[in-house]
């Protein structure tokens, strides 16, 4: 059984942080993991994504182009990568900066304004993580309790994050509840 | 397809203190007093959101949209056009040259640039 | 853990707590990491001015006994060439990390394969040679960060890790096995670590000027008796479903090489029946392995799938011999290809299999002047 | 007041790549805006270094070689030698001029080459994601020292101009800043005056230019230009360090 | 006329009115004499502040659409590869004379070939490569540098001159034929020599940086189609004494192939028949004119006779494809193998041929996981 | 009067490859002397250049590395930086630490390595045949410069002591000269007093010996310390230009 | 026909001069020449010498281990290569530096104190034009009146020197006369 | 086997003005006033025969021998021996260590050295 999850949106946007917290959540689950980054340009305000691959045996070739799932943060990488994800998979939409949708039948694809969401909880960054919530949620991946005690340990050196982003998962994770 | 905020301006140009950051062309001072008017405009696609533009207008004319641009960033807005007085600091300090002065003549129909 | 800061970590754990470096994507988080995490352990981070600094900055330390490396990428690895080749002929261990990104030039940032000759044919002037490992997981770049440095030590010679960007790049758990750390050989007999602490009346010399011929020869015939040396005693590989019948045998390494063999797994549910040699070491190169593996009656066929225009596949063919055709494809942009794509190609291939024979250069005689 | 303001003829429409507030968008503007004034672009050619900038060509449109990391003054000198009519220029990073290529812009500098280089100092490795430079102020953090720079073990930070300025043959070295409105008209000024030097065949020229990574500096754009009026201007004083004779 | 001079001459004679370079023995006798003559014919001539500095002046020199052209030895070389990887991803034409000396590290100033792999497989990072020529007289030093100009502008590519030290302090009459200097080509479709130059509203760009990879992959396979191309159209070696039957076939260039040439005279004095291919260009390899030597009946066996500890051998390898044994003889340390020496090994060899296929490579073989 | 001189222990009894006249020899047998003075044989390591004195392992009897053309200073970095306890220096020619080596020693110093470098200045390439250094006079004659150097294309003779004194890491620079027994006695003091600054941990520490090369200048050695003496030291004045604070 | 000379001594004794000389002389006499330095230790001081070929037909190794004819400047050449030297070949020694003999009986040895000859020209510099003369008087390589010439045309550039490089070659030659 | 030209003097060491080139050693000007005799020594296998000691040397002491060395140099030689005040300037300019000057007991037999 292979999982693979795509997180895309610009640089910045926490992209890369939401698939790490997803890669260490399986990590945990003691499965083989590959997180890796399509690292842009060297500089600034690019896009930027991560793919997360997780298995119960090793995995082979961490490049994939046709990801099961996809959480996609901003326009340009829902419109690159929407027709990519796999029939059946889950495609997260950032509503807040995609006014579009993917335009496919054979995908479970869901909204949420992840950036809204973010913005009201004090900081847009925490985004990634509402989005990350909802995905995990809706595709049943990761257990939100996991998750939680995940994102616990990354933040435990700025407590102050800590509290904003178990907020953050409560709010993705309603989102999901909500559009289910 | 890019969104130029824009103000536009009757009063008098009254020449610059020195010269001041427009491209190529010099700025008499001394020129026929003709009826002209300035339009500033921010080109909110081209903006990053930056705000150096908000804090080095003298006149506290530029604020913060809060309006999420496609590229992410929260573009600067003149939250109070009237106070403007053309001095192009604001256009100095942009690092992505995302605003524009034009001077016109008074009758030209602005709506169309 | 990142690739990169496996491999950091892996270096500490192997007891080398002497970095110099300078930044180049992608793979300043092992600086990055080792900024903090040596003064930790009481170890020497140092950033360098250029890289041409930290080649000499770690045959310095070398030189003085200390146990040392340094990691950088493509472009950063051309300009440590001059350095690399005076380490090699002045015989001090030291080990090099490459995480090799798109070239030529500038290039770019993303992962590759295309400095496979400067790693094994040097770059650097001389006859000289490096050790080259090249892994294909974070957990392998972990375990051949640690047996680089007691290898080096083995041999006085540097030893590289080839890493493709990706290597660096990619998270995966890691473990770092006790086992592999081993404590620095003793090098107080060539060492300049100071007449005093080696308790000795006698100076040593660290050098590479050889002025006269025959003195030059025999130590050309030193170094190249230790390259042999490599040769015989740590050539490293993995073979992949070489056990039965294959009408296709593949050489590849590093992520391409998973890439391969994702392929290998997916071929062999249509029923096509694909083997690998994945080389460990590009130098010392597995060339028996690979001929023997190409000798193989149901074999056919041999490609060389590299993230390079072309440069594995001439130590593939050197060591086929020509009794199997040799076959390259590879791409070198920055997009390791999929292994969909390296499926159709051999499908593609085993459908036209006559006309695979690669082509010898030709060429314009001169005159026969005999 | 009433001034108008556009963008230059030779700069391109494209938006930079450079993070919001970065200000190597202004130092782009100072040169093309220049470069239209004297009216050269037809006769100049830019070398993009290793580093943020090295996308420039992409902003500022004249004929452009792209250089490897700190060599751009070796390359501007072969331009200059086997092309002594053409106007050339360099544009750097402190880690590219004040690190890995401090040798080539010496010797640049004191063979008296014929160009002009704009170099930009941001007191840190802005591309590769926030490493020290030699520029980097005492007790900055930078990811390679998570701690702040110490200058016990990583020296002080290098004042390069100063440096160069000690050749003794001639050239014009001078250090302006882009951080407020009013540094930046002088930047201008002073970017006209090395750009006019090399018309002239006078002799090397160096505008160095302060500027801001908010990115890698851990701040608001805002915030940073701040930061570099209060920190930066006071370890490195504006104004021309040197003139030709 | 020395070889060096003969070489700087060759420049002048051929339209190349610039150069730069930083002083090495054994060729500093180039920039000695171009400091002079240069200037009298108007060109420009700069003693730069290290290699690296000189690769850097000819890329930028080259990119603005001059002829332009540098010298060293060994070191220097190295210290140039991180350049002469851009100047081949920036696609300029410029020419580069490497006077081989003693390596690896500082080594000694006096000739060796050991910049083999360096010069034709790259020595710098990413996927390129030079066009190699190896002169074997001063003459043909002299007419290979004119040649050189041209076929740099041909391909857009760097051009090595790979002399072994001997050829540029070996004095020998030479004659500069005129028929070799070819104008300079048309440069204005990518040079960036100034849009009033070319007269164009349209900015040109030299540049190495290919962010996305679908672009360098593409990028790259332009580069290696002008490899392939030299391979087809420009191989260039000369056959000697390969009429009739011969029962051995040396591979040699350079100073190396004259002692062989010797060598193979004396021993048909004695009855032993021997024929040799020399490569003129090392990069593209005559691989098919050594492989149809290597296939006559006659023909035992394969030797390549170099001043390097086996690089050369791994082309005659690759070549032979293994129809027929083959061995490696050298010698590096500034002494060329006199005729005599190289005599006595080939009498050795061809009393024992039994033991001589040259082994594979061993290795440790992993654990087989399919 | 009636003095005693013998060959210091820590130098060889080999008679050296110089030529006759060459103050190489001297800058030798001071750095012995001092090494002798100290007693620090048994924890110095010398790093030679590429140069004539490539050999100098030869002569001085302590542990030696040899470096590549340049890089001495980064070789005495990696060893000092593993090994601060050893005593290490560099000895460099003009070539190889004004040309080639700019950059290393100008980051060396400006680290505040806690090395001691010699820096012979005899205004030419000694050991490649005499070619232009970046020090040498203008209009000397060198092999690369046959009508004398001509300063509007090649600049002016770079200074590098004084350029190294700018910058703001302490270190110790001084000038001195081989080429009389006057100033011979001087440049034994400044070694020594490089050398204490080391071993007090106090900074990096660099002493620039003026110095001949007969052959190449085409001198006999009489002659040729005469011309050093009324040239060199005209555009290379004597004394201590930087010490630690 | 080939002919091989070896001329060796100290470095700045004029051993590759003399070498050079005798090679433009057999190129102006439309021969092959090959002039092959053993260029030694990149400072000076040092032992140095040169190989001169001549052939009337392509020169293939230029590499020769054992030269016809030696040239000796100083001691430590004769001792290296005098035992090198082909039967029938020709040493011609400086015996103001040399006070010994190759021993050899099978070649053809003659002394001569070019050093002191040259000392009384002027300048020591010449002792290897004093000896190059000698041999070429001796072994009939090279006629005198083309030597002449070719030194005459070598020094072009420094009249001065001309005259005592055609003195010297006067006393060379009659110092093999004198030894026949 | 170097031949050594050794002059000798007779006089008192009466101190050095400074600190003189002896290696390791420190001359004390108080020290006994026991009779020493100086030895200097030109070690002519060393020597190159620069002449550098020739001119340094203040009391014209020194000159060129006329005799080549087995290197080829004509070394330096103690002209006028008896005028030489073993001041050791000849030992601090030469580049070859090839002057040393010993202080013996005025009985010790140099001949021995
Ligand atoms: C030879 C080499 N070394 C290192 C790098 C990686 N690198 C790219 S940009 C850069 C430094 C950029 O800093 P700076 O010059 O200050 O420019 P900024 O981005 O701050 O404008 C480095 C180290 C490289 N590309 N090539
Ligand atoms: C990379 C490299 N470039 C060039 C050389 C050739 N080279 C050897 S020594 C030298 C310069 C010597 O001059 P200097 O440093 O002034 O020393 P000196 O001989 O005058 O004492 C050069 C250019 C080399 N060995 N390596
Ligand atoms: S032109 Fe001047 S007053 Fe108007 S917005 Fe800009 S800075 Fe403010
Ligand atoms: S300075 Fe420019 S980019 Fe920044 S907020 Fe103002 S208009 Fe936008
Ligand atoms: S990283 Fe820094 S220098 Fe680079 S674009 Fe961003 S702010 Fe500017
Ligand atoms: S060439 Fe010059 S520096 Fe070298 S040994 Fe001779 S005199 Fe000294
Ligand atoms: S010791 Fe003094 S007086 Fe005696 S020879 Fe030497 S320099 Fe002359
Ligand atoms: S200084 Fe030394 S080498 Fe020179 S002549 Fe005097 S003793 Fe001889
Ligand atoms: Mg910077
Ligand atoms: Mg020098």
């Amino acid at each position: 059984m292979q999982i693979e999850v795509m997180f895309a949106g610009f640089g910045g946007q926490g992209i890369m942080m939401a698939g790490k917290v997803f890669a260490r959540a399986a990590m945990e689950r003691k499965l083989e993991v590959v997180w890796v980054p399509s690292y842009g340009p060297e500089m600034r305000g690019g896009t930027a994504n991560c793919v997360v691959v997780v298995s119960d045996r090793a995995i082979g070739s961490p490049i994939i182009r046709n990801p099961q799932h996809l959480i996609a943060m901003n326009r340009p990488s829902l419109e690159k990568f929407g027709e990519m994800v796999k029939p059946g998979g889950v495609i997260l939409v950032n509503s807040s900066l995609v006014d579009v949708s993917s335009g496919r039948k054979d995908v479970d694809e869901l909204q949420v304004p992840a950036t809204d969401v973010a913005h009201d909880l004090g900081d847009v960054k925490v985004a990634s993580i509402v989005l990350l919530a909802a995905f995990c949620e809706r595709s049943g991946t990761i257990p939100l309790p996991l998750l939680r005690q995940v994102v616990t340990k990354e933040f435990k050196g700025q407590p102050e994050l800590i509290a904003m982003n178990l907020n953050a998962i409560e709010k993705g994770a309603d989102a999901a509840k909500a559009n289910a | 397809m890019s969104t130029n905020k824009a103000h536009i301006c009757m009063k008098d140009g009254d020449g610059p203190k020195g010269a001041v950051g427009s491209s190529g062309e010099k700025h008499h001072p001394a020129s026929q007093p003709k009826k002209k008017r300035h339009i500033h405009r921010i080109d909110s696609e081209r903006c990053k959101g930056c705000g150096l533009c908000v804090s080095a207008c003298p006149n506290q004319v530029l604020g913060q949209s809060d309006h999420v641009n496609p590229k992410g960033y929260y573009p600067a807005v003149q939250v109070q056009p009237d106070k403007c007085i053309f001095c192009a600091l604001c256009c100095l300090i942009c690092p992505d040259v995302a605003i524009t002065i034009d001077e016109v003549a008074s009758d030209t129909d602005t709506r169309k640039t | 853990m990142k690739g990169n800061e496996a491999i950091a970590e892996a270096a500490v754990r192997a007891g080398c707590l002497n970095y110099f470096a300078y930044p180049i994507t992608p793979q300043s988080e092992i600086a990055e990491y080792l900024s903090w995490r040596l003064p930790e352990v009481g170890g020497v981070f140092l950033q360098a001015e250029s890289e041409v600094a930290v080649g000499y900055m770690i045959f310095g330390a070398a030189a003085a006994g200390a146990r040392v490396f340094t990691s950088s990428s493509s472009p950063g690895i051309s300009l440590m060439s001059e350095a690399i080749s005076y380490i090699a002929a002045a015989e001090c261990p030291a080990v090099f990390v490459n995480m090799c990104r798109v070239g030529p030039g500038l290039g770019g940032i993303l992962p590759s394969q295309a400095d496979y000759f400067q790693s094994v044919k040097g770059g650097g002037h001389g006859d000289y040679r490096l050790l080259v490992l090249a892994p294909a997981s974070v957990q392998e770049a972990v375990e051949m960060t640690m047996m680089a440095f007691p290898l080096a030590e083995k041999y006085r010679n540097p030893v590289m890790i080839m890493g493709d960007g990706l290597i660096g790049q990619m998270m995966e758990p890691v473990a770092f096995p006790e086992g592999l750390a081993q404590e620095p050989s003793n090098k107080d007999d060539w060492a300049t670590n100071g007449m005093a602490t080696r308790n000795s009346e006698r100076r040593n010399l660290v050098k590479t000027l050889y002025l006269d011929a025959q003195e030059a020869n025999q130590h050309n015939l030193k170094l190249k008796a230790k390259y042999d040396r490599m040769k015989q005693e740590d050539v490293l590989f993995e073979p992949y479903r070489l056990g039965g019948d294959y009408e296709l045998l593949i050489v590849s390494y590093g992520t391409m090489s998973r890439v391969c063999r994702t392929t290998i797994d997916n071929l062999k549910e249509e029923g096509v029946e694909v083997g690998m040699i994945r080389p460990r070491t590009v130098f010392p190169f597995p060339e028996k392995a690979v001929f023997d593996a190409a000798s193989k009656d149901s074999c056919k066929h041999v490609v060389s799938i590299e993230m390079s225009m072309g440069q594995l596949v001439e130590d593939v063919e050197r060591s086929v011999r020509g009794i199997r055709p040799v076959t390259w494809y590879g791409k070198c942009g920055g997009e390791v290809p999929t292994p969909e794509e390296v499926s159709a190609f051999l499908k593609e291939m085993l459908s036209e299999r006559s006309v695979l024979r690669t082509d010898l250069n030709g060429g314009l005689y001169g005159q026969d002047v005999s | 007041m009433g001034k108008t303001f556009h963008r230059p003829k030779t700069m391109t429409k494209n938006h930079t790549h450079y993070c919001p507030g970065c200000t190597h968008g202004v130092a782009h503007r100072l040169v093309a805006e220049v470069i239209d004034e004297l009216g050269i672009r037809d006769r100049t050619v830019g070398i993009a270094p290793v580093g943020c900038a090295v996308l420039i060509y992409n902003y500022i449109d004249c004929d452009f070689q792209e250089a490897a990391h700190g060599r751009a003054p070796a390359m501007a000198t072969g331009i200059k030698r086997v092309r002594p009519d053409l106007v050339v220029f360099t544009y750097q990073g402190d880690g590219d001029l004040a690190s890995i290529g401090t040798n080539e812009i010496i010797h640049a500098a004191n063979r008296g080459e014929k160009f002009t280089t704009i170099f930009v100092n941001n007191a840190v490795y802005g591309m590769t994601g926030g490493q020290m430079a030699p520029t980097t102020l005492p007790n900055q953090r930078t990811t390679t020292t998570p701690s702040g720079r110490n200058t016990t073990s990583t020296g002080m930070p290098i004042r390069l101009s100063e440096m160069l300025a000690t050749l003794n043959t001639p050239g014009y070295i001078t250090r302006q800043a882009l951080i407020r409105p009013k540094y930046i008209l002088k930047a201008r000024k002073a970017i006209k005056q090395a750009f006019t030097y090399q018309l002239e065949n006078r002799c090397f020229s160096l505008v160095e230019v302060i500027s801001t990574c908010p990115t890698n500096w851990g701040m608001t754009p805002v915030a940073a230009v701040d930061w570099a009026e209060e920190n930066l201007l006071a370890y490195y004083p504006l104004g021309d360090i040197k003139t030709p004779a």
